[in-house]
């Protein structure tokens, strides 16, 4: 059977900083992951109060993982996150009252009420918009990392999918076509255990999703996707090697998702056992501690980043709520781009 | 007779076929332990077992392409698709092998894909869609689209007891908004005849799906003003029911084509064609097609709105064929 | 000037733009040692090398969608399919991500896929396909179906410059067929421009790809009995020229829509919906549709002859319009 | 690497006894292996007089692989056949005439006329019609073998597909289904090393396509695609053990494609020295001189075989010759199946 490499805990604040982190960097891995809880909270309260339309999807037991993942990528590389991985638009800087925004379905949501929940992006932050279609975005991501290799830039694509979404043909293709070609991307498998109500062992045969990559020619790794220092590490393992023309890597994040697939869905399907013990290693809480223990995290330091954040979201929430409803005027604009749409950087 | 929703009606449709017949199976994601994504087939898998309530894997392909295979092998196989847009990654499957086979091999491929579809509740583009129009345009293929409790049972038995790929497109929006009086026996509504849904004689509305209550709204209103309009509910797409339409159009001589889905290239272009070709010397006004814009789904509920025809917009458009 | 064949038309157009802008690519099966099914990239990898000639894995899903993020990343791909037949396999990523992304995320995807496509020559079911229909029903994308060599290079020069992704429809049966002259500078054909193939006053054709030329053999034949035929080659189906349609089939009062896809559901229903609605005053006949019977394109010469809308098809159609 | 398993070549008539085969049976794999070569090269003289339209394929340097095979599948097996699998229809049972007239587009072509070359199948013999998608036929097969289980039959479905279209999501997601649901399913992979012009390196990063096997949770195995009995005990393997409940096996036989794509290819992109390595183990000449040496082969039978060939093929060609071209009026019958049509062993 073929096993991929399972990635090791960061122990100490030594070997992160010999991966490439200082202090800051730390409390601001933090931050993002705090912010990152708090929008999908604040969401759940506003899907409640009927300001949501729609359904709503948290990626809540993800953080750890979007949030290390985008940290370690470069601001060049681009990404195509999913419904999971909030915490990725954060880290790129994505401004949580767009988020809102977006929820509501309002004028100043990156998708202006067009889509919903987290279909969006900033083209800006080189993040492309999610499509429902799962995994329809790594094709696209491959064909990033098809224009990184062939304008010879040092830049490298991440393209995610889930552990159901895995079973999919366009993941294979993907694979197929990025392993053959050698070409700058890093696929990262969102593993969850669950595809809405069905369990991994129905979506792939093999313990890891990763236990595939060599059957694409290349690495597979996985990591505890509740730990982000791991999660950082090897994802900044996996962009280095794609950078330097070693070609792509396959990197899962174990987790488990810990709500329903979106807010109508209570998840009777999952065993409780299993629920309370990926509980015990909450992502925010697991890098709390290690912060307090390896980097003398103070009470104080805590209090003003939960402070922070609080404030952050807070005004977030009344600056979103401000935003108009879209007008139904621009309904059938923007069907087709304009040549003056490819006045961007990307386009010259 | 018992009162059931649109959604109760397909459970009841498909547990009948169920237990009727052991060749029919239930395939599709989260179908089994969970129900579906929508609940229609809630208890089933306990009480038909794992091998005919099957949870697939997220794979569409897979699912379309085993269903074919299965139909091949002499079973009446049911794919359940999440949402109706999804089966835009089943699309080779089914136009390529199972509209295809039986005229190139001489195969019949008897199999039923359930299509969650149609927008009204924030589903944003890429769980609303419509897309039925595209379907019926692949010959091989057979399209239904019930809007009542009792054609959506009806349709669905005839649908797995008929010889050939069936898509069946059952609105999302009629769901649980939509009850009526469902004979509780076994019984098959045709594929391919249409349904009087209100007699009138001034002008004609051809629509099918969730569109057959926004028409019924509109005539209501005009009734008022004394305008009496004909509604004719297609029930099936592919094939569609010619002669009842022509015979409507005859009898009113002014007609409104209605759809959901996307008005250029939606299926509505080819019944106003077909129309205006064969009604031509019986024609008082132009055909006209009420749709959606050629747009995708809009999430926010002011634009999808604006996008799916409201009451408002059918008024006024058998006002104007009304004064033409 | 120089005298090109269809086939050496979009060559030189592919070569123009590779060379002119180096953030154009090709990639398909086959398209880089073999230089393509059709020879279209014959000696391309040569002078453009192996990353901007690329041979693709058998993967229609990893080749569209490449595309697609290559166009957003500021790319300009063009992707061969070997015939277009397997483009299904590349639908969802076409009408899923590339079509809609710019109205959901305002993100341009400027991609132009090459179909060779169309009938004529015994390719059966899955080699000889007009797929046009079906994406022209999908908002956002375009469609382009050139039928002379001069529009072969000037649209495909106009699909890439095209912000959006575009699919450029060549017609195999024309490749060596069908010869012109083409300027040899670098020039655009407008998409979404009718052409007047032939000017004439009795009736009016609506075509495009290689059914102008099958009009034009009957137009030839009408002549004789002294009715002037007028040929609209529609040039692009998505988006279409309403105007030159609409002018046309005022000025002659009947009109004939003829495409070689399928007639149920295909795109004349559209066109042919449109011109009755709002030419309905104008018009002396109804709007007559010749286009192929509803089954997959056959194998054997004798049933494609009878599938494929042939000139004498064409003068019948023309004559009862004529006559009515 | 994971690496599939590579079969043994058959040494003795002693151990194909084992595997099942007596000397009969040796004596009808190799005629149905030269009537397939007989037909595919009267197919070729066909289609330069001019009486065969559209395109021409064969599958020369298959033989062994596809006759291998579906000998060792039992008459309930069924399976989806491709266009290098000639010799799966011989040992089927189809009759050559009926293939002639299906290469000309006559009425007695089992598509009368409707599609071309080896897009055919014989339903009474348990083969589905190709279509030209590849690998399109795999999902069906999977299909087939989901019925089988759901039926509890002891029955195996047969899948093949090309090393090429290893490469779309088609096989992928059967691949998944079947090894997740360990369907009895044999899938055969025609690895004759290049896609029309491409070459497998392209396709896919493994050494073999059977190494990727394991990433679907079953074994892969390589055997050489010229030898016929190392190709039948390794079905039979394969088969058996599906039968058995033991899931799916991926096979790989690897050839080289002897010919051109298509009739209009002359495979200039194929290495000289490795077109004369494998014309040396063709297939026939191989089984015909192991005949000799381990089954006393006399010059009596193997002239009486040939001129059996000749003859059956001959009259063939004059049967299929006689067949009447398609009505016109048939075209558009048969686009929707009609009740009757169900009247079938299959459908009761
Ligand atoms: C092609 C496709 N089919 C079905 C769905 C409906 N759907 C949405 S999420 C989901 C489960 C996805 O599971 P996984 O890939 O593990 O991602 P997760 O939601 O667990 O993060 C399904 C089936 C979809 N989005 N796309
Ligand atoms: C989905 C799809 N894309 C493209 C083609 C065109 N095509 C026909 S055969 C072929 C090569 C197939 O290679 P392989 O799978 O190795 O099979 P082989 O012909 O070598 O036996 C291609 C690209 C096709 N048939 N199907
Ligand atoms: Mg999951
Ligand atoms: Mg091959």
């Amino acid at each position: 059977m073929a096993i991929a490499r399972e990635a090791q805990p960061v122990g100490s604040l030594h070997e992160v900083r010999e991966a490439g982190l200082d202090r800051e960097d730390l409390l601001g891995a933090y931050r993002n992951m705090l912010v990152t809880r708090g929008i999908e909270e604040r969401g759940h309260i506003l899907y409640r109060q009927g300001k949501i339309p729609g359904s709503f999807y948290t990626g809540r037991g993800n953080e750890a993982a979007a949030v290390g993942i985008a940290t370690a990528m470069r601001p060049e590389d681009v990404g195509t996150p999913l419904h999971r991985d909030m915490g990725v638009h954060i880290v790129r800087g994505v401004e949580p009252w767009r988020i809102f925004a977006q929820y509501m379905g309002r004028q100043d949501g990156p998708t202006h009420g067009k889509d919903g929940n987290v279909h969006m992006a900033d083209a800006q932050l080189g993040l492309i918009a999610m499509v429902s279609h799962l995994p329809a975005m790594l094709p696209v991501a491959t064909g990033c990392a098809l224009t990184f290799r062939i304008r010879e830039e040092a830049r490298v694509a991440v393209g995610w999918f889930g552990e159901g979404a895995s079973a999919r043909g366009d993941a294979h293709e993907s694979m197929t076509f990025a392993g053959t070609r050698k070409l700058p991307i890093v696929f990262v498998c969102d593993n969850n255990q669950f595809a809405y109500s069905t369990p991994s062992y129905l979506e792939f045969a093999t313990e890891h999703v990763a236990d595939r990559a060599e059957a694409y020619g290349f690495e597979g790794v996985v990591v505890d996707g509740t730990d982000v220092l791991a999660v950082y590490r090897e994802a900044k393992r996996a962009l280095d090697k794609a950078r330097a023309g070693g070609g792509p890597t396959l990197l899962e994040c174990l987790t488990l998702r810990m709500e329903g697939h979106a807010v109508h869905d209570d998840a009777f399907y999952v065993p409780k056992p299993m629920l309370e013990q990926w509980a015990a290693s909450d992502p925010l809480e697991r890098f709390r501690s290690w912060l307090r223990d390896n980097a003398d995290l103070t009470d104080e330091e805590e209090d003003e980043i939960a402070a922070g954040v609080k404030r952050l979201l807070t005004s977030a929430l009344e600056r979103a709520d401000e935003s108009p409803q879209p007008d139904p005027a621009d309904l059938a604009k923007g069907v087709f781009a304009s040549p003056e749409d490819l006045d961007t950087p990307h386009h010259k | 007779m018992a009162e059931l929703t649109y959604l109760q009606a397909i459970s009841d449709g498909l547990r009948t076929e169920m237990r009727r017949d052991k060749r029919v199976f239930l395939i599709g994601e989260d179908v089994g332990v969970y129900g579906g994504a929508f609940k229609v087939s809630l208890g089933f898998q306990e009480e038909f077992g794992p091998w005919r309530v099957i949870d697939a894997p997220l794979a569409e392909t897979a699912i379309v392409g085993s269903c074919t295979g299965a139909a091949i092998m002499g079973m009446r196989p049911v794919a359940e698709m999440q949402f109706a847009d999804f089966i835009s990654c089943g699309w080779d499957q089914l136009v390529t092998v199972a509209a295809k086979q039986r005229w190139r091999a001489g195969t019949p491929v008897p199999m039923v894909v359930r299509l969650p579809s149609g927008g009204g509740f924030s589903g944003g583009p890429f769980h609303s869609q419509n897309p039925e129009s595209s379907f019926a345009h692949i010959p091989g293929l057979k399209c239904v689209c019930p809007a009542t409790p009792e054609d959506a049972k009806g349709l669905l038995i005839s649908a797995i007891e008929d010889p050939n790929p069936v898509l069946y497109f059952e609105h999302k929006h009629l769901y649980r908004r939509i009850k009526g009086e469902v004979p509780e026996e076994r019984y098959t509504t045709p594929i391919g005849k249409a349904r009087i849904h209100r007699d009138g004689d001034d002008v004609s509305v051809i629509t099918w799906g969730a569109m057959v209550y926004t028409a019924d709204e509109a005539a209501q209103q005009l009734e008022s003003d004394g305008v009496s309009v004909e509604i004719v509910d297609l029930r099936s797409v592919m094939p569609w029911d010619k002669a009842a339409v022509l015979d409507s159009a005859r009898k009113t001589s002014k007609v409104l084509v209605l759809h959901e889905d996307t008005r250029t290239g939606g299926f509505g272009g080819e019944i106003a064609a077909t129309i205006a070709e064969e009604a031509f010397e019986d024609l008082d006004a132009p055909v006209k097609r009420i749709a959606a814009p050629d747009t995708p789904v809009p999430f926010s509920p002011v634009l999808e709105k604006a996008y799916i025809p409201q009451v408002e917009d059918v008024v006024a458009g058998l006002r104007q064929l009304a004064e033409y």
